[in-house]
């Protein structure tokens, strides 16, 4: 018998009783197909959340004041110097009256402050657009703390108060997903593995007399991988069907920010491939894990408390 | 060839199985074993077949030390042996011919040969027509019956037997026993665990009684009974009984009316 | 009572267990069932104790329609019924004495009583030296006394036995024979299953044979054995062969030495 | 046999079982573990982070601007009102020259800018800190419409923006946790009650026996569902010890924000107490689910194609 041929065989053997114990497969499948909708769902919520990080982080700007009276032409310069560096995004400048329109429209009732100052009330301004997910933030804060030393810039204000807080958020979302997403994989495949080491217990005594009628470990094994695989690809699959479903009954049906912001997009199609991958890999995992031989004892007739100890 | 030296095997828990056995069992001979419950009959065909190792001693089947063939080696040696087991064994998720025909499919026979080999052998032991039900699905003797069909299946050198007539009635014990008498006269060595003396007393032959785990007997009784002549396969027989398995497996040629060919 | 009106079963794909089988059973009878392998036989045992389903006709046993009986009133039903299981049913993850005293427990015995009676039990099958063995670790045999014991340790009033004899050697199966003799003088009825007809043919009684799921004979035969007189229990008795597990089990009074009592 | 001796004998089967199984048994028991502990993380992680939100939320507050010139009596009004409102919390006054001087740290290079204006350049305000946990927003909201409308009162800064954006972090970690922590929990239940149904599976022989010899389903039930439920407990108590011992070792190697952030505060012991019970309940229920009459046949060799049919 060539490989493909056992393949073949295994494929047959493993679908005939997948369906002759449609009950175990069954449980097996959904059990698998709960676990990977769990981690499904949560790469779905957190790729959406790590969306509006990036969406809040484009918000945040730096603010370099100039001083009053600087003209033009150190501001091009200032300007200039800016636009070259690696961790400036989009630079607008604010002329002062500018400044002044914003102010009057921020702090209505303090508008006839600025009557009192003159011609330039406040100082021109650069705005500048930092994409915080690219930028070297060292590099950044000399070159910031070099501009404070230029003799025409009054202030810097880097937004210091506001993108620490981001940070903060932006960390815990980070390690929120890192130690739920990689647990929940863990559960997962532990999950998988541990119901289909279970159905392989059921089916002790079948692996035994194949044992004993002189089947060899690859011919014994090879449907209960494909088995294995069989489960976790459909139970992957399922998944991915039931998060697809989910996620337009939930946009169709959830008004408001909340399944606006947690499931505005869907899962890429790699994502989704991705998990119906898990999913076989994981219970073809299990099927191997759990017909180690040591594990399955090879004498059925001689365990020593039950045919679930080993000898 | 089978040969036991000075074989003890003692269980976890200090019950002893077999006791100090030696003995040889030529090629091609057909050998009765006997003893009161708990004699060591089980124990005895066990060990050759390695289901079990013996504690001490050293078992050769065709001259190889059963006893340290290396692990992977195992499954070729069960391949020669044909074993009926005393509790059957039957695989529950299968058919019976699924059951009967597996080792020919882990052997890699093309699908239309195994239903021919499966279809035969199972004619043999009166079969044929539950093919497809499930072992759960058959009364005690029927089961014993696929158990048989699938020692016999292979057509191997070594015939372990245990208790194989158990749940048969005397008709059937006897016509199991003819079947067992032809493979044996088509060369196979065959060992025959049994409690039934009228049947060892109708055959004769050499007979191994076990007692407390020891080698108490080992004797040759005249039989009652002509052996069988050798069934010639080509020989004419009756028009086939029509069965619709035979012909959903695609089989033509004529077969045997006669469930377990006893006519021969 | 045991009283069968037309009854006949058919199994889901059509297979016949029983055709049309109308009989009565009186208390206190033993009756052999016979017949060939699939006749039908495990078919009517199970109908008496309600695992199967008449499809047509009814079974009274002591007067109840066993067929619409409730559900919940199954267990009770059963409780009045010792069945010896064709293929033993015993519960892999207890022990011989678990096993044993399984419906005891259920029915409330306490500790030392359980113990003492399933002791008594298994001492009267061979088997009371083995009793913290799981059933894995038994011989076909000892599996199938443990079986028997299980039967009879309720003083049913009905015992059924499937071919309780098939895994014994012909000493064994006399003396259990003699065991559902004294059992049946005591004013059980014992419904006996099996091949053996020289067992029948010691006995004689009331001997019903099956064939293709029908009734075929009811009939009467002389026997060649004297039955035995009834066991008496308070019959000064040899002394104890001083085994562990009795000593554990605190059971001080003196016990049979002889393993089944056939010597009594 | 009374109820008690009934649950003594089951709990004895039980246990006795549990040993001679324990392959069987220590991989449910894992699963049920894995299964809450993830639960119980995610609980630890929620309540901290919302403890996290509570101390932003209690950094929010509204500011009332009054009208340049406002006597200390119009004040003293104004201020008696507000904290006679229910969503007041803490009410502090910034008189003009606090203003100022948070103005000339705040903005240092506009200094010369307030020099300009004479004795009050910035007008006095009230700030008031808002517990917004315990707020009623449309009895603050009318509140502060009627203050608008004080003469006095110039105008009311109510932190609109920012609390905007936390009332969204708020609602999505709200939204979080409860979609999460529902999941979770019915997957922890669901991986239970499979795992403890794909056991009885394994004895469904037994069970069958069991039935056959006259035992009512009281006394075969009995033991399992108390196996159920001690895999159960067990599960659950390993999970609480877990979590106890990941959130100190957690705290004690890891460092930085994150951690400090994310694990704080450990569950209280009515929080542990309620893990344990809900792995038992789900052990308890899935053995309940997994010997309903129907699912395990009652005829142990009758089955249409391999034991796992029903009949
Ligand atoms: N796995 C085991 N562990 C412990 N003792 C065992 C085991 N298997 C068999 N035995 C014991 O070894 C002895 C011989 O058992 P064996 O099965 O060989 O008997 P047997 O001759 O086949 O009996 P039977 O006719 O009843 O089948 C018995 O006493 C039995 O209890
Ligand atoms: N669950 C089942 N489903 C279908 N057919 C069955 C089932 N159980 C038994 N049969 C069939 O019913 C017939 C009678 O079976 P039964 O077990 O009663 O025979 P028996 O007399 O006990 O035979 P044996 O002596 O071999 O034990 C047989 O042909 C058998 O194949
Ligand atoms: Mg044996
Ligand atoms: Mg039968």
């Amino acid at each position: 018998m060539t490989f493909l041929q056992a393949l073949l065989y295994f494929t047959r053997e493993a679908s005939v009783n997948l369906i002759r114990g449609w009950k175990v497969s069954l449980l097996a499948i959904l059990t698998i197909t709960l676990s990977l909708f769990l981690t499904g769902s949560f790469f779905l919520v957190s790729s959406n959340l790590s969306q509006l990080t990036k969406t809040w982080r484009g918000e945040s700007k730096v603010v370099v004041y100039f001083a009053p009276g600087t003209d033009s032409a150190a501001r091009d310069r200032v300007r200039g110097e800016i636009a070259a560096a690696a961790w400036s995004g989009e630079v607008s400048e604010v002329s002062p009256e500018q400044a002044a329109t914003r102010f009057r429209s921020a702090f209505p009732s303090l508008e006839d402050l600025l009557e009192g100052w003159g011609d330039e009330p406040l100082p021109a301004s650069l705005e500048i657009q930092v994409d915080w997910s690219t930028v070297d933030g060292e590099a950044m804060r000399a070159d910031l703390e070099t501009l404070r030393t230029d003799p025409v810039v009054d202030m810097v204000d880097d937004d210091r108060d506001w993108l620490a807080q981001l940070e903060t958020a932006v960390l815990l979302l980070r390690g929120l997903a890192l130690v739920l997403g990689g647990v929940l994989l863990l559960t997962a495949v532990f999950t998988i593995a541990s119901i289909i080491r279970l159905t392989a217990y059921l089916y002790h005594d079948e692996i035994a007399v194949q044992r004993l009628v002189g089947a060899t470990e690859f011919f014994i094994r090879g449907p209960f991988y494909i088995e294995g695989l069989l489960q976790g690809l459909l139970g992957g699959t399922l998944a991915a069907a039931s998060l697809a479903l989910g996620h337009w009954l939930a946009l169709r049906r959830g008004d408001g920010l909340l399944v606006s912001v947690l499931l505005e997009r869907f899962l890429v199609p790699s994502q989704l491939l991705l998990l119906v991958t898990l999913g076989g890999l994981a219970g073809l995992f299990g099927a191997v894990a759990s017909l180690r031989k040591e594990s399955l004892g090879r004498t059925a007739e001689v365990p020593d408390g039950g045919w679930e100890e080993e000898v | 060839m089978i040969e036991f030296y000075q074989v003890t095997k003692r269980y976890p828990g200090g019950q002893l199985g077999l006791d100090d056995v030696s003995l040889q069992i030529p090629k091609g001979e057909l050998v009765f074993l006997t003893g009161p419950s708990g004699a060591g009959k089980t124990t005895f065909l066990k060990l050759i077949y390695r289901e079990e190792m013996a504690s001490e001693g050293y078992i050769l089947v065709n001259g190889r030390n059963v006893s340290n063939l290396p692990e992977r080696k195992v499954p070729y040696l069960r391949r020669t042996i044909g074993v009926v087991f005393q509790s059957f064994r039957l695989i529950p998720r299968k058919t019976v011919f699924e059951n009967v025909s597996y080792l020919p499919r882990v052997l890699g026979l093309d699908a239309k040969q195994q239903r021919k080999v499966a279809y035969d052998t199972l004619r043999r032991v009166g079969l044929a027509h539950r093919m497809n039900a499930f072992p759960m699905q058959l009364s005690g003797g029927e089961q014993q019956r696929v158990a048989i069909a699938r020692a016999l299946i292979n057509r191997p050198d070594i015939l372990l037997a245990d208790e194989p007539t158990g749940n048969l009635d005397p008709e059937l014990s006897e016509e199991i026993l003819r079947l067992f008498l032809e493979i044996n006269l088509e060369g196979t060595t065959v060992i025959f665990a049994t409690h039934d003396r009228g049947l060892i007393r109708r055959v004769g032959r050499r007979v191994l009684t076990l007692e407390d785990a020891k080698l108490r007997r080992d004797e040759h009784l005249p039989g009652e009974m002509v052996p069988p002549a050798p069934r010639r396969r080509s020989e004419p027989e009756a028009p086939p009984d029509a069965s619709p398995e035979m012909e959903s497996a695609g089989l033509s040629e004529p077969v045997d009316a006669d469930p377990i060919g006893a006519g021969a």
